[in-house]
């Protein structure tokens, strides 16, 4: 049997990067670090991955982007982010104050009309390698609230793209990846033939609210990201079933509000956790676990 | 500046004012000492995962020890709100928002124009601003009217109006505030976004608009509950959710 | 803007079939029936999915076969069933007795070692079609439950299935899809092709809970399918998204719980629904919908 | 046969009993006039999807027009129903189970064995066979013992083992039973599983287990709840929770 206190405050490795325990924050959930230090001491985290970051700066979605779900919630935020350059200029600089390790959540766009995703990832990679030291870069191809094809169950897309980004990063590179597939062990044995060094997994699961009164979606964008203890089954699942087929270290992402759904995913396979809706309902607590 | 932080607050009073709309006194010394007008409270409503987000409410009124909230019941989270019982707890994040230096608000002769439920995000500023401004209140109903008698000692004139005409005026508080237009050097409006729409068009220049929209974090760090201002979308949680109208991509 | 209470209220028609509402219950929920009618006055529904049912009988899964999850529940049964022998002998005499159109949900079996699933859904089709009259066939080709290979999502293997079972069957067929697919409107798109009648989704999400006091699932057969509330959101997104591209009449299923949820469906384009988890947690409440 | 209903039932009182273990006593007219000893009710505990699935727990004792059941706080779900008051209600399924007929109790000397929990489901059946039985009752410690006090009048003979020895026999309650077996023509037991298959090896022939499992419907049509026997898997909600020893594949 894990000792899973043990394991809660013990550093935890990917490749031969350190981390200092395995509690990090979830992308979109913490922003940029700023506003949530009011709340956490960053230097206590295992690791703080930013709002996901694109090449030239993004609005997002029309509003509403957020809206409750039974024990979850819906996002489409879709990336409002200021862009790979201003995440460096303005963002990094303030995280790098604090002593936590930074993890750089980058995404390609795919639209209806075109798609620039290999090469916006390449780009990233690039520019982050040469612009800011950072310590690691969390590949995005998951998200559901960009428009286009659905890229993230593209093996080989998904192959070459790890690779493009590994190639060009000096961080370790983790790949995320997207519940919204009926195939997540062949999702991750794709990413580790592109040469990740962590898979981090689940993004959110695809969904939809209707408000009865209007007869009409409740988000601007109709569709959005369903994440919270509504999708914990699923994740737990997806990490046990990776977990079988790859030695690589596992980031568990999905629904966790307390100390034993973290021990839940340790016992799943997963070596680390990202924390995501929970920043919204109790952060508080989070500061109990270190 | 006032730093938000989760915290427990003891329920010392949780009572129907009017048709649908609750009052409910907290003891939280905290959040008195920190606020500033407009600003507003996160509240966790149940236990659990039942009602996982937090729900936004403007800060009433605050007064020694306490502060109070004026909520209308429109669904789950406010139906369970309002099932609280003195000496229970409520898990809440506050305050949080941007809230205004009062000591900059410059204008004499301000319009306060609150539609429905709107009233309760004005009453905190009005009451550092008494005397200072006239009341544009309008409600479905006359038994939904809040705590008239508290404005009375605070608004130099009152205008009602009822979309049933069963108090003041029958029809739109819009159409009451149309023709006093000229009256005023400022305006503060909170209610439904077409009726703020309406007012910012009849007084476009020196007009301050509280918003609402669905909040998932409501400390600015999802960008959840953004709103299309001049400058792009800006976070109603924190950048907000007073805005100047001028600056809103309406 | 659709009459929501009154379409709640109107009968519902598969090809030429007509169903007096749109409220059936769904497979596994409700048996074979014989026990609901305690709770439900089985000849005011607009129809009943009986549990699924397999060419041999079958006896399920090993024990724990349920756990609750947050806003849900896990359920890994197997499709512990009769048999179509044993289910057209003991089975439908006794729901015949009453007047509600009955639907037979059949299941082909695959396991790891082979695959008869393809033969076992032409052989179910004849043999109801030979020895029984029913309202209604569903074909189940989504139970998380069963192990082998996701045949859910092989298009041409579902579109062949679906063929088969079309053309052995007297009563109309409806395809039942799964949610765990990265692409739901190509799978709508491969039954209507296959000739499908209609179309009904979601069956369960595949899910997993570790007990962390054992470090091990909690279900005897580790994953199981999870339903009710938590998955509404992906159960809606679905059928809106199959509303998109196809005419067929939709049943949309997943989380219902109240009148509301089911208006919430109606908005996403279903023209019926079946009620599942429900049926365990407020079965009263059924009765105030007619 | 009793028909089960799903209804509201009135709390009368909801109280801790011992160490980790509580009664709650219902208004429940329909309950009493129709159940079997053996049988047991659902209980939806709280609102809402917070605990989505009802929860099992046997009739205690049934009187008049009320029944008990004693629970212990194990999860959630048992930990929120310990916090439900006197008039409160609680939606229930009920009676739920095969139950069992007290006429068609033959045997004139009988053990009833309870491991912790278990305690609550044999003590219905005792109060229609008083006198004819010996209880014996293992639990982890003596201040988790359940009204003793009840089975001392009911009991001709009563043995109690605890794993700390702070009362009684410090030791399994299996040992105790072991010595004394061929006094007895038949037995009935419910403790967890490990418990229950020793005392079926010891007792094979006459012997009578109420089991648990983890329930969804608790209403026989979901095939959640089975239990291996040599005819194949059977519902413990429906064809139980009392199966013969012989029955089950152990
Ligand atoms: C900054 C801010 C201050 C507020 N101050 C007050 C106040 O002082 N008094 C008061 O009564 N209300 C106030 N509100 C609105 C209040 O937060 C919502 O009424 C409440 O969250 C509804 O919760 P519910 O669970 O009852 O409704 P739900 O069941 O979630 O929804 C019911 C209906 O309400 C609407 N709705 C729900 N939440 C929001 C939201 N955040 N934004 C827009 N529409 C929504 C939806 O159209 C929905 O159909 C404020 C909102 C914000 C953002
Ligand atoms: C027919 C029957 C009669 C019962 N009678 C009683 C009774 O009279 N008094 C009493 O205290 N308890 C009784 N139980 C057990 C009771 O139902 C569970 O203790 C209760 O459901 C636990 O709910 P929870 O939410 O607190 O626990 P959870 O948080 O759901 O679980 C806590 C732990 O309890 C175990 N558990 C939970 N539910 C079950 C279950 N249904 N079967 C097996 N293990 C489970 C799991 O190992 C879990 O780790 C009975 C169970 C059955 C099936
Ligand atoms: C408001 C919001 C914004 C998110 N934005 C991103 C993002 O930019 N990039 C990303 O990879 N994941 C994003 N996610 C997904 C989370 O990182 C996480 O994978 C998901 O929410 C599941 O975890 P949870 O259930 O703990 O929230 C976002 C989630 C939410 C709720
Ligand atoms: C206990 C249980 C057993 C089920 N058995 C079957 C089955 O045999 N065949 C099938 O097609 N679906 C089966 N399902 C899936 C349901 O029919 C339904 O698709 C799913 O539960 C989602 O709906 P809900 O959220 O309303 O429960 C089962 C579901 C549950 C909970
Ligand atoms: S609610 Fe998250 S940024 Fe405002
Ligand atoms: S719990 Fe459903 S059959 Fe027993």
């Amino acid at each position: 049997m894990v000792d899973l206190e043990k394991k809660l405050r013990s550093p935890f490795k990917i490749g031969n990067k350190v981390y200092p325990n395995p509690i990090w924050l979830a992308s979109g959930t913490c922003g940029f670090g700023e506003d949530i230090t009011d709340f956490i001491d960053l230097k206590k985290l295992g690791g703080i991955v930013v709002k996901g970051t694109t090449l030239k700066p993004r609005e997002g979605n029309p509003t509403p982007r957020v809206v409750e779900t039974p024990a979850g919630m819906l996002n489409s935020i879709g990336i409002q982010n200021p862009g790979v350059w201003g995440v460096i200029k303005e963002k990094i600089p303030f995280l790098k104050k604090y002593k936590v390790p930074i993890i750089v959540n980058i995404s390609g766009i795919c639209t209806a009309d075109s798609c620039s995703a290999m090469s916006d990832f390449e780009e990233l990679a690039k520019i982050i390698a040469d612009n800011v030291e950072v310590d690691g870069i969390e590949i995005n191809v998951s998200c559901p609230n960009v428009t286009g094809k659905n890229l993230a169950n593209n093996m080989l897309w998904l192959e070459k793209v790890v690779a493009v980004v590994k190639k060009n990063s000096k961080a370790p590179v983790i790949t995320k990846l997207s519940p919204n597939t009926a195939d997540i062990t062949g999702m991750a044995k794709a990413v580790e033939n592109g040469g990740t060094d962590a898979i981090s997994l689940i993004n959110a699961l695809l969904g939809m609210k209707i408000d009865i009164k209007t007869q009409q979606p409740v988000l601007g964008n109709k569709m959005g990201g369903l994440s919270g203890p509504a999708i914990r089954p699923v994740a737990i699942r997806m990490v046990y079933q990776v977990r079988q087929v790859t030695k690589l270290p596992i980031i568990g992402i999905g629904g966790i509000i307390c100390k034993e759904d973290i021990f839940e995913f340790f016992c799943a396979g997963a070596d680390a956790v990202q924390l995501g809706t929970m920043n919204f309902v109790d952060i508080n607590q989070i500061n109990s676990f270190f | 500046m006032s730093k938000p932080i989760q915290a427990k607050y003891k329920v010392l009073e949780n009572v129907r004012i009017a048709e649908g709309y609750y009052k409910i006194t907290l003891e939280a010394p905290y959040i008195v000492r920190n606020y500033l007008p407009t600003q507003f409270v996160n509240i966790k409503v149940g236990t659990g995962y039942e009602y996982l987000l937090r729900k936004p409410f403007s800060i009433y009124e605050a007064m020694d020890h306490t502060i109070s909230i004026v909520y209308r019941v429109i669904g789950k989270g406010t139906r369970r709100l309002a099932e609280y019982q003195k000496g229970e707890f409520l898990d809440i994040v506050a305050p949080v928002g941007k809230g205004v230096q009062v000591k900059n608000i410059k204008a004499k002769k301000m319009a306060f124009i609150a539609g429905g439920c709107g009233i309760a995000s004005l009453k905190e500023l009005a009451g550092h601003v008494a005397k200072k401004f006239d009341l544009f209140y309008g409600v479905e109903s006359r038994n939904q009217i809040v705590e008239l008698e508290k404005w009375r000692k605070l608004a130099n004139k009152i205008f009602v109006a009822t979309d049933d005409g069963s108090e003041g005026y029958k029809g739109f508080v819009t159409d009451l505030f149309k023709e006093k237009v000229l009256q005023y050097d400022a305006v503060y409006c909170c209610g439904p976004k077409v009726m703020m729409r309406k007012i910012y068009e009849l007084f476009p220049q020196n007009s301050y608009f509280i918003f609402e929209e669905y909040m998932a974090c409501g400390i600015g760090v999802c960008m959840g509950c953004v709103i299309k201002t001049k400058e792009g979308y800006k976070r109603i949680c924190k950048d907000g959710p007073l805005f100047k109208g001028e600056e809103i991509v309406w």
